[in-house]
Protein backbone atom coordinates (compact mmCIF):
# COMPACT_ATOMS: atom_id res chain seq x y z
CA UNK A 1 0.00 0.00 0.00
CA UNK A 2 1.49 3.21 -1.19
CA UNK A 3 1.98 6.15 1.65
CA UNK A 4 1.84 8.82 -0.48
CA UNK A 5 -1.28 10.11 -2.20
CA UNK A 6 -2.85 13.39 -3.98
CA UNK A 7 -6.41 12.00 -3.04
CA UNK A 8 -8.43 13.01 0.62
CA UNK A 9 -6.94 10.37 2.99
CA UNK A 10 -9.06 7.42 3.35
CA UNK A 11 -9.83 7.25 7.19
CA UNK A 12 -11.49 3.64 6.83
CA UNK A 13 -9.63 2.11 4.15
CA UNK A 14 -5.99 2.57 6.57
CA UNK A 15 -8.42 0.72 9.17
CA UNK A 16 -9.46 -2.18 7.38
CA UNK A 17 -5.23 -2.66 6.49
CA UNK A 18 -4.84 -3.65 9.96
CA UNK A 19 -7.94 -5.17 11.04
CA UNK A 20 -7.30 -8.75 12.75
CA UNK A 21 -9.08 -10.21 15.83
CA UNK A 22 -6.15 -10.98 17.62
CA UNK A 23 -5.34 -7.00 17.69
CA UNK A 24 -7.68 -5.65 20.29
CA UNK A 25 -6.38 -2.09 20.29
CA UNK A 26 -6.01 0.67 17.66
CA UNK A 27 -4.59 4.00 17.65
CA UNK A 28 -5.12 6.23 14.84
CA UNK A 29 -3.25 9.63 14.80
CA UNK A 30 -4.11 12.37 12.22
CA UNK A 31 -2.72 15.48 11.61
CA UNK A 32 -4.84 18.37 9.69
CA UNK A 33 -3.80 21.48 8.35
CA UNK A 34 -4.23 24.04 10.83
CA UNK A 35 -6.22 27.77 11.04
CA UNK A 36 -6.10 28.70 14.53
CA UNK A 37 -5.54 32.10 16.16
CA UNK A 38 -1.32 32.05 15.90
CA UNK A 39 -1.49 30.56 11.88
CA UNK A 40 -2.48 33.57 10.35
CA UNK A 41 -5.06 33.13 7.55
CA UNK A 42 -3.80 29.85 6.27
CA UNK A 43 -6.29 28.51 3.10
CA UNK A 44 -4.71 25.36 2.42
CA UNK A 45 -0.87 23.90 2.42
CA UNK A 46 0.59 22.78 -0.84
CA UNK A 47 2.69 19.76 -0.01
CA UNK A 48 5.86 18.59 -2.09
CA UNK A 49 7.93 15.48 -1.35
CA UNK A 50 10.21 13.08 -2.58
CA UNK A 51 8.18 10.13 -3.44
CA UNK A 52 10.40 7.63 -4.14
CA UNK A 53 12.44 8.43 -0.81
CA UNK A 54 9.50 8.40 1.38
CA UNK A 55 7.73 5.58 0.35
CA UNK A 56 11.27 3.46 1.14
CA UNK A 57 11.78 5.43 4.46
CA UNK A 58 8.16 5.11 5.57
CA UNK A 59 8.41 1.39 5.16
CA UNK A 60 11.69 1.50 7.60
CA UNK A 61 9.88 3.14 10.23
CA UNK A 62 6.97 0.35 10.11
CA UNK A 63 9.57 -2.01 10.05
CA UNK A 64 11.74 -0.70 13.14
CA UNK A 65 8.08 -0.62 14.96
CA UNK A 66 7.58 -4.62 14.10
CA UNK A 67 10.16 -5.17 15.37
CA UNK A 68 10.14 -3.13 18.37
CA UNK A 69 6.65 -3.95 19.22
CA UNK A 70 6.10 -7.66 18.03
CA UNK A 71 2.76 -8.20 16.31
CA UNK A 72 1.83 -4.61 15.74
CA UNK A 73 0.63 -3.61 12.63
CA UNK A 74 1.62 0.03 11.45
CA UNK A 75 0.08 2.12 8.39
CA UNK A 76 0.00 5.45 7.22
CA UNK A 77 -0.52 7.87 4.36
CA UNK A 78 0.71 11.52 3.37
CA UNK A 79 -1.22 13.56 1.19
CA UNK A 80 0.40 16.01 -1.57
CA UNK A 81 -0.49 18.67 -3.33
CA UNK A 82 -3.04 21.20 -2.01
CA UNK A 83 -4.78 19.84 1.27
CA UNK A 84 -7.26 22.66 2.27
CA UNK A 85 -7.30 24.07 6.01
CA UNK A 86 -8.95 21.44 8.38
CA UNK A 87 -8.01 18.22 6.18
CA UNK A 88 -6.17 15.23 7.03
CA UNK A 89 -2.37 15.82 5.69
CA UNK A 90 -0.67 12.62 7.39
CA UNK A 91 -2.08 9.68 9.22
CA UNK A 92 -0.51 6.61 11.11
CA UNK A 93 -2.43 3.69 12.35
CA UNK A 94 -1.36 0.81 14.80
CA UNK A 95 -3.02 -1.87 15.85
CA UNK A 96 -1.65 -4.07 18.89
CA UNK A 97 -3.00 -7.23 21.08
CA UNK A 98 -3.61 -4.27 23.55
CA UNK A 99 -3.64 -0.43 23.57
CA UNK A 100 -0.25 0.37 25.63
CA UNK A 101 1.68 -0.99 22.34
CA UNK A 102 -0.74 0.30 20.10
CA UNK A 103 -0.38 3.84 21.25
CA UNK A 104 3.42 3.40 21.99
CA UNK A 105 3.57 2.36 18.17
CA UNK A 106 1.36 4.66 16.84
CA UNK A 107 3.05 7.39 18.43
CA UNK A 108 7.06 7.00 17.29
CA UNK A 109 5.54 6.05 14.03
CA UNK A 110 4.50 9.91 13.78
CA UNK A 111 7.21 11.40 15.39
CA UNK A 112 9.64 9.35 12.87
CA UNK A 113 7.46 9.99 9.74
CA UNK A 114 8.01 13.60 10.85
CA UNK A 115 12.01 13.43 11.54
CA UNK A 116 12.83 11.34 8.26
CA UNK A 117 10.44 11.40 5.40
CA UNK A 118 10.84 14.05 2.72
CA UNK A 119 8.27 16.12 2.76
CA UNK A 120 7.78 19.76 2.64
CA UNK A 121 4.86 22.33 3.04
CA UNK A 122 4.09 25.62 1.67
CA UNK A 123 1.37 27.56 3.62
CA UNK A 124 -1.39 29.52 1.25
CA UNK A 125 -2.46 32.33 3.15
CA UNK A 126 -6.23 33.99 1.80
CA UNK A 127 -4.76 37.06 0.02
CA UNK A 128 -2.51 34.66 -2.25
CA UNK A 129 0.62 34.99 -0.41
CA UNK A 130 2.83 32.05 -0.07
CA UNK A 131 5.30 30.41 2.63
CA UNK A 132 7.86 27.69 2.93
CA UNK A 133 7.25 26.17 6.64
CA UNK A 134 9.95 23.98 8.86
CA UNK A 135 8.51 21.62 11.15
CA UNK A 136 10.53 23.27 14.00
CA UNK A 137 9.83 26.43 13.21
CA UNK A 138 7.83 29.15 15.18
CA UNK A 139 4.16 29.94 13.81
CA UNK A 140 5.02 33.74 13.10
CA UNK A 141 8.71 33.12 11.55
CA UNK A 142 7.83 31.15 8.25
CA UNK A 143 10.53 31.75 5.74
CA UNK A 144 8.97 33.30 3.18
CA UNK A 145 9.25 32.55 -0.57
CA UNK A 146 11.85 33.93 -2.34
CA UNK A 147 10.78 36.09 -5.41
CA UNK B 1 20.01 1.27 -9.06
CA UNK B 2 23.76 2.01 -9.91
CA UNK B 3 26.54 0.94 -12.04
CA UNK B 4 29.57 1.48 -9.79
CA UNK B 5 31.24 -2.31 -11.53
CA UNK B 6 30.41 -1.54 -15.17
CA UNK B 7 32.63 1.82 -14.28
CA UNK B 8 34.88 0.86 -12.08
CA UNK B 9 37.78 2.04 -14.14
CA UNK B 10 36.58 5.14 -14.81
CA UNK B 11 38.47 8.55 -13.65
CA UNK B 12 35.51 10.76 -13.34
CA UNK B 13 31.90 10.17 -11.39
CA UNK B 14 28.61 11.49 -12.83
CA UNK B 15 25.68 11.70 -10.57
CA UNK B 16 22.15 12.92 -10.57
CA UNK B 17 21.19 15.62 -8.65
CA UNK B 18 17.52 16.33 -7.62
CA UNK B 19 16.31 19.35 -5.67
CA UNK B 20 12.97 19.62 -3.74
CA UNK B 21 10.51 22.10 -2.87
CA UNK B 22 12.20 25.66 -1.68
CA UNK B 23 16.12 24.36 -2.93
CA UNK B 24 14.58 23.84 -6.26
CA UNK B 25 12.66 27.27 -6.43
CA UNK B 26 16.28 28.62 -5.88
CA UNK B 27 17.72 26.92 -8.35
CA UNK B 28 15.25 27.43 -10.93
CA UNK B 29 15.61 23.24 -12.30
CA UNK B 30 14.58 19.80 -10.15
CA UNK B 31 17.12 17.72 -11.71
CA UNK B 32 21.06 18.29 -13.44
CA UNK B 33 24.26 16.20 -13.60
CA UNK B 34 27.40 16.53 -11.87
CA UNK B 35 30.59 15.29 -13.18
CA UNK B 36 33.16 15.04 -10.50
CA UNK B 37 36.43 13.22 -10.54
CA UNK B 38 36.58 9.92 -8.43
CA UNK B 39 36.84 9.46 -5.51
CA UNK B 40 34.16 11.83 -4.94
CA UNK B 41 31.71 12.88 -2.15
CA UNK B 42 28.65 14.42 -1.14
CA UNK B 43 30.28 17.30 0.25
CA UNK B 44 31.99 18.00 -3.44
CA UNK B 45 28.81 17.52 -5.30
CA UNK B 46 27.20 20.58 -3.33
CA UNK B 47 30.59 22.61 -3.32
CA UNK B 48 30.32 22.14 -7.29
CA UNK B 49 27.04 23.30 -7.04
CA UNK B 50 27.13 25.47 -5.29
CA UNK B 51 29.84 27.09 -7.09
CA UNK B 52 28.81 26.09 -10.64
CA UNK B 53 24.99 26.75 -10.73
CA UNK B 54 23.33 30.63 -10.63
CA UNK B 55 22.39 31.13 -6.92
CA UNK B 56 24.08 28.08 -6.26
CA UNK B 57 25.37 30.20 -3.63
CA UNK B 58 22.33 30.27 -1.59
CA UNK B 59 22.57 26.68 -0.78
CA UNK B 60 23.43 25.38 2.61
CA UNK B 61 27.58 24.66 2.74
CA UNK B 62 26.07 21.47 4.28
CA UNK B 63 22.16 20.67 3.05
CA UNK B 64 19.89 17.92 4.00
CA UNK B 65 21.04 15.61 1.59
CA UNK B 66 19.99 11.70 0.54
CA UNK B 67 22.11 9.13 -1.94
CA UNK B 68 19.56 6.51 -3.62
CA UNK B 69 16.83 7.57 -1.55
CA UNK B 70 18.21 7.00 1.58
CA UNK B 71 19.78 9.81 3.77
CA UNK B 72 23.41 10.25 4.18
CA UNK B 73 26.43 12.82 5.34
CA UNK B 74 28.64 15.27 3.57
CA UNK B 75 31.65 12.74 3.65
CA UNK B 76 29.32 9.58 1.97
CA UNK B 77 31.27 8.56 -0.92
CA UNK B 78 29.63 8.60 -4.35
CA UNK B 79 29.57 6.23 -7.33
CA UNK B 80 28.71 6.51 -10.80
CA UNK B 81 24.83 6.81 -11.41
CA UNK B 82 24.61 7.60 -7.58
CA UNK B 83 21.03 10.06 -7.36
CA UNK B 84 21.91 12.86 -4.88
CA UNK B 85 19.14 14.71 -3.12
CA UNK B 86 19.46 18.00 -1.80
CA UNK B 87 16.25 17.92 0.61
CA UNK B 88 15.67 21.08 2.58
CA UNK B 89 14.37 21.02 6.01
CA UNK B 90 12.04 18.12 6.32
CA UNK B 91 8.09 19.67 6.94
CA UNK B 92 5.53 16.46 6.69
CA UNK B 93 2.47 15.98 8.66
CA UNK C 1 -24.03 12.88 22.13
CA UNK C 2 -24.93 10.12 23.56
CA UNK C 3 -22.07 7.88 24.60
CA UNK C 4 -23.37 4.72 24.67
CA UNK C 5 -24.92 3.29 22.32
CA UNK C 6 -26.44 -0.19 20.39
CA UNK C 7 -25.18 0.23 17.02
CA UNK C 8 -21.31 -0.01 15.38
CA UNK C 9 -19.53 2.62 16.14
CA UNK C 10 -19.14 5.39 13.40
CA UNK C 11 -15.67 6.15 13.23
CA UNK C 12 -16.52 9.28 10.51
CA UNK C 13 -19.28 10.58 12.57
CA UNK C 14 -16.86 10.49 15.70
CA UNK C 15 -14.25 13.02 13.81
CA UNK C 16 -16.78 15.07 12.41
CA UNK C 17 -17.71 16.20 16.43
CA UNK C 18 -14.17 17.24 16.66
CA UNK C 19 -13.21 18.69 13.64
CA UNK C 20 -12.02 22.22 14.12
CA UNK C 21 -9.55 23.77 11.81
CA UNK C 22 -7.54 25.32 14.46
CA UNK C 23 -6.96 21.87 16.24
CA UNK C 24 -4.45 20.07 13.77
CA UNK C 25 -3.77 17.06 15.37
CA UNK C 26 -6.28 13.96 16.49
CA UNK C 27 -6.09 11.18 17.86
CA UNK C 28 -8.33 8.20 18.27
CA UNK C 29 -8.25 4.70 19.86
CA UNK C 30 -10.50 1.99 19.06
CA UNK C 31 -10.71 -1.28 21.37
CA UNK C 32 -11.75 -4.44 19.46
CA UNK C 33 -13.51 -7.82 20.50
CA UNK C 34 -10.28 -10.06 20.71
CA UNK C 35 -9.92 -13.39 19.57
CA UNK C 36 -6.37 -13.97 19.36
CA UNK C 37 -4.05 -17.26 20.37
CA UNK C 38 -4.89 -16.95 24.20
CA UNK C 39 -8.06 -15.61 24.32
CA UNK C 40 -10.34 -18.61 23.65
CA UNK C 41 -12.50 -19.22 20.82
CA UNK C 42 -14.27 -15.97 21.51
CA UNK C 43 -17.15 -15.41 19.05
CA UNK C 44 -18.67 -11.94 20.86
CA UNK C 45 -19.13 -10.12 23.91
CA UNK C 46 -22.47 -8.98 24.86
CA UNK C 47 -22.01 -5.84 26.64
CA UNK C 48 -23.61 -4.77 29.12
CA UNK C 49 -24.24 -0.99 31.28
CA UNK C 50 -25.93 1.27 33.96
CA UNK C 51 -26.67 3.79 31.40
CA UNK C 52 -27.50 6.55 32.90
CA UNK C 53 -24.43 6.79 35.33
CA UNK C 54 -22.02 5.56 32.17
CA UNK C 55 -23.41 9.11 30.23
CA UNK C 56 -22.45 10.90 33.47
CA UNK C 57 -19.81 9.32 34.41
CA UNK C 58 -18.17 10.07 30.88
CA UNK C 59 -19.08 13.90 30.68
CA UNK C 60 -16.98 14.12 34.11
CA UNK C 61 -14.09 12.44 32.38
CA UNK C 62 -14.38 14.83 28.95
CA UNK C 63 -14.57 17.75 31.70
CA UNK C 64 -11.59 16.51 33.53
CA UNK C 65 -9.57 15.89 30.25
CA UNK C 66 -10.46 19.86 29.23
CA UNK C 67 -9.43 20.91 31.97
CA UNK C 68 -6.39 19.52 31.65
CA UNK C 69 -5.86 20.03 28.32
CA UNK C 70 -7.54 23.13 27.05
CA UNK C 71 -8.85 23.25 23.96
CA UNK C 72 -9.39 19.98 23.62
CA UNK C 73 -12.24 18.35 22.64
CA UNK C 74 -13.00 14.66 23.49
CA UNK C 75 -15.57 12.16 22.17
CA UNK C 76 -16.42 8.85 23.02
CA UNK C 77 -18.48 6.21 22.05
CA UNK C 78 -19.31 2.45 23.70
CA UNK C 79 -21.31 0.02 21.80
CA UNK C 80 -23.55 -2.57 24.13
CA UNK C 81 -25.35 -5.71 23.18
CA UNK C 82 -23.22 -8.58 21.31
CA UNK C 83 -20.38 -6.76 19.48
CA UNK C 84 -18.78 -10.06 16.94
CA UNK C 85 -15.46 -10.65 17.58
CA UNK C 86 -12.88 -7.96 15.47
CA UNK C 87 -15.76 -5.11 15.84
CA UNK C 88 -15.19 -2.30 17.97
CA UNK C 89 -16.86 -1.71 21.45
CA UNK C 90 -15.41 1.19 22.46
CA UNK C 91 -13.89 4.70 20.60
CA UNK C 92 -12.13 7.69 21.95
CA UNK C 93 -11.19 10.54 20.03
CA UNK C 94 -9.69 13.88 21.43
CA UNK C 95 -8.22 16.37 18.92
CA UNK C 96 -6.18 19.09 19.81
CA UNK C 97 -3.72 21.77 19.04
CA UNK C 98 -0.58 19.40 18.57
CA UNK C 99 -0.24 16.30 18.90
CA UNK C 100 1.29 15.75 22.02
CA UNK C 101 -1.65 16.95 23.54
CA UNK C 102 -4.37 15.23 21.39
CA UNK C 103 -2.46 11.41 22.36
CA UNK C 104 -2.08 12.48 26.37
CA UNK C 105 -5.87 13.62 26.54
CA UNK C 106 -7.11 9.96 24.43
CA UNK C 107 -5.23 8.26 26.30
CA UNK C 108 -6.24 9.62 29.43
CA UNK C 109 -9.42 9.26 28.98
CA UNK C 110 -9.78 5.70 27.71
CA UNK C 111 -7.73 4.90 31.03
CA UNK C 112 -10.18 6.51 32.84
CA UNK C 113 -13.35 4.97 31.19
CA UNK C 114 -12.09 1.51 31.55
CA UNK C 115 -11.22 2.54 35.16
CA UNK C 116 -14.97 4.43 35.94
CA UNK C 117 -17.44 3.48 33.38
CA UNK C 118 -20.11 1.25 34.45
CA UNK C 119 -19.77 -1.36 31.70
CA UNK C 120 -19.97 -5.28 31.57
CA UNK C 121 -18.74 -7.59 29.22
CA UNK C 122 -19.59 -11.14 28.90
CA UNK C 123 -17.59 -13.60 26.09
CA UNK C 124 -19.63 -15.91 23.95
CA UNK C 125 -17.66 -18.77 23.01
CA UNK C 126 -18.26 -20.75 19.77
CA UNK C 127 -19.48 -23.58 21.91
CA UNK C 128 -22.35 -21.62 22.90
CA UNK C 129 -20.85 -21.21 26.70
CA UNK C 130 -20.54 -17.54 28.13
CA UNK C 131 -18.37 -16.26 31.09
CA UNK C 132 -18.11 -12.77 32.65
CA UNK C 133 -15.00 -11.36 32.24
CA UNK C 134 -13.57 -8.66 34.15
CA UNK C 135 -10.94 -6.22 32.86
CA UNK C 136 -8.12 -7.12 35.59
CA UNK C 137 -8.51 -10.96 35.07
CA UNK C 138 -5.96 -13.11 33.34
CA UNK C 139 -6.99 -14.25 29.67
CA UNK C 140 -7.45 -17.56 30.59
CA UNK C 141 -9.42 -17.21 34.66
CA UNK C 142 -12.57 -15.50 33.29
CA UNK C 143 -14.94 -16.24 35.82
CA UNK C 144 -17.83 -18.58 34.66
CA UNK C 145 -21.49 -18.09 34.52
CA UNK C 146 -23.29 -19.67 37.40
CA UNK C 147 -25.52 -21.93 36.40
CA UNK D 1 -33.61 13.61 42.65
CA UNK D 2 -34.42 12.03 45.64
CA UNK D 3 -37.21 13.65 48.67
CA UNK D 4 -34.90 14.10 51.77
CA UNK D 5 -36.14 17.11 52.61
CA UNK D 6 -39.71 16.40 52.42
CA UNK D 7 -39.76 13.13 54.27
CA UNK D 8 -36.76 14.45 56.82
CA UNK D 9 -38.73 13.54 59.77
CA UNK D 10 -39.45 9.73 58.83
CA UNK D 11 -37.72 7.09 60.71
CA UNK D 12 -37.09 4.90 57.54
CA UNK D 13 -35.23 5.60 54.49
CA UNK D 14 -36.41 3.89 51.46
CA UNK D 15 -33.87 3.06 48.53
CA UNK D 16 -34.32 1.15 45.25
CA UNK D 17 -31.79 -0.90 44.66
CA UNK D 18 -30.49 -2.17 41.59
CA UNK D 19 -28.20 -5.02 40.38
CA UNK D 20 -26.39 -5.08 37.29
CA UNK D 21 -24.58 -7.74 35.02
CA UNK D 22 -23.52 -11.18 36.79
CA UNK D 23 -24.98 -8.95 40.27
CA UNK D 24 -28.41 -9.41 38.78
CA UNK D 25 -27.58 -13.24 37.07
CA UNK D 26 -27.11 -14.30 41.22
CA UNK D 27 -29.88 -12.43 42.81
CA UNK D 28 -32.25 -13.27 40.00
CA UNK D 29 -33.45 -9.07 40.28
CA UNK D 30 -32.38 -5.73 38.35
CA UNK D 31 -34.10 -4.43 40.87
CA UNK D 32 -35.79 -4.65 44.32
CA UNK D 33 -36.01 -1.70 47.19
CA UNK D 34 -35.19 -1.94 50.83
CA UNK D 35 -36.21 -0.38 54.28
CA UNK D 36 -33.61 0.86 56.43
CA UNK D 37 -33.67 2.56 59.70
CA UNK D 38 -32.98 6.47 59.24
CA UNK D 39 -29.54 7.07 59.45
CA UNK D 40 -28.78 4.53 57.23
CA UNK D 41 -25.54 3.54 54.60
CA UNK D 42 -24.42 1.73 51.82
CA UNK D 43 -23.23 -0.75 54.23
CA UNK D 44 -26.58 -0.87 55.91
CA UNK D 45 -28.35 -1.67 52.51
CA UNK D 46 -25.92 -4.27 51.37
CA UNK D 47 -25.91 -6.29 55.05
CA UNK D 48 -30.13 -6.17 54.17
CA UNK D 49 -29.97 -7.54 50.91
CA UNK D 50 -27.15 -10.10 51.95
CA UNK D 51 -29.42 -11.78 54.24
CA UNK D 52 -33.18 -11.12 53.28
CA UNK D 53 -32.79 -11.85 49.33
CA UNK D 54 -32.27 -15.50 47.99
CA UNK D 55 -28.47 -15.71 46.93
CA UNK D 56 -27.57 -12.75 48.74
CA UNK D 57 -24.90 -14.25 50.54
CA UNK D 58 -22.89 -14.39 47.48
CA UNK D 59 -22.42 -10.39 47.20
CA UNK D 60 -18.97 -9.50 48.33
CA UNK D 61 -19.51 -7.90 51.43
CA UNK D 62 -18.53 -4.43 50.04
CA UNK D 63 -19.31 -4.80 46.31
CA UNK D 64 -18.69 -2.00 44.15
CA UNK D 65 -21.30 0.46 44.41
CA UNK D 66 -23.43 3.88 43.24
CA UNK D 67 -25.47 6.29 44.69
CA UNK D 68 -27.81 7.93 42.33
CA UNK D 69 -25.09 7.35 39.41
CA UNK D 70 -21.84 8.75 41.79
CA UNK D 71 -19.48 5.80 42.56
CA UNK D 72 -20.26 5.63 46.42
CA UNK D 73 -18.57 3.97 49.62
CA UNK D 74 -19.92 1.55 52.13
CA UNK D 75 -19.88 4.06 54.81
CA UNK D 76 -22.23 6.60 52.04
CA UNK D 77 -25.31 7.49 53.73
CA UNK D 78 -28.23 6.74 51.97
CA UNK D 79 -31.66 8.84 51.65
CA UNK D 80 -35.10 8.46 50.93
CA UNK D 81 -35.49 7.96 47.39
CA UNK D 82 -32.15 7.03 46.76
CA UNK D 83 -31.05 4.76 43.75
CA UNK D 84 -28.24 2.42 44.96
CA UNK D 85 -26.71 0.76 42.24
CA UNK D 86 -24.72 -2.94 42.91
CA UNK D 87 -21.88 -2.84 40.46
CA UNK D 88 -19.97 -6.20 39.70
CA UNK D 89 -16.26 -5.57 38.88
CA UNK D 90 -16.21 -2.60 35.07
CA UNK D 91 -15.25 -4.11 32.73
CA UNK D 92 -15.75 -1.70 29.41
CA UNK D 93 -13.72 -1.41 26.56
Amino acid sequence: MQYVTRRPIDVHALLSQVADPALGGTAMFLGSVRRGEDDGPVDAIDYSAYQDMVETEFAKIVEEAAAQWPGVRVVGAHRIGLVPAGEPSIAVVAAAPHRAEAFAACRHTIEEAKKRLPVWKKEIFTDGTEAWRNNDQPERDAEPTPS
Amino acid sequence: MHFREALSSSTTVTVTVRAFARYAEILGLETTTVELADPATVGDAVKRLRESIPNGHLLPDRPLVAVNSEHALAEAPLHDGDELALLPPLAGG
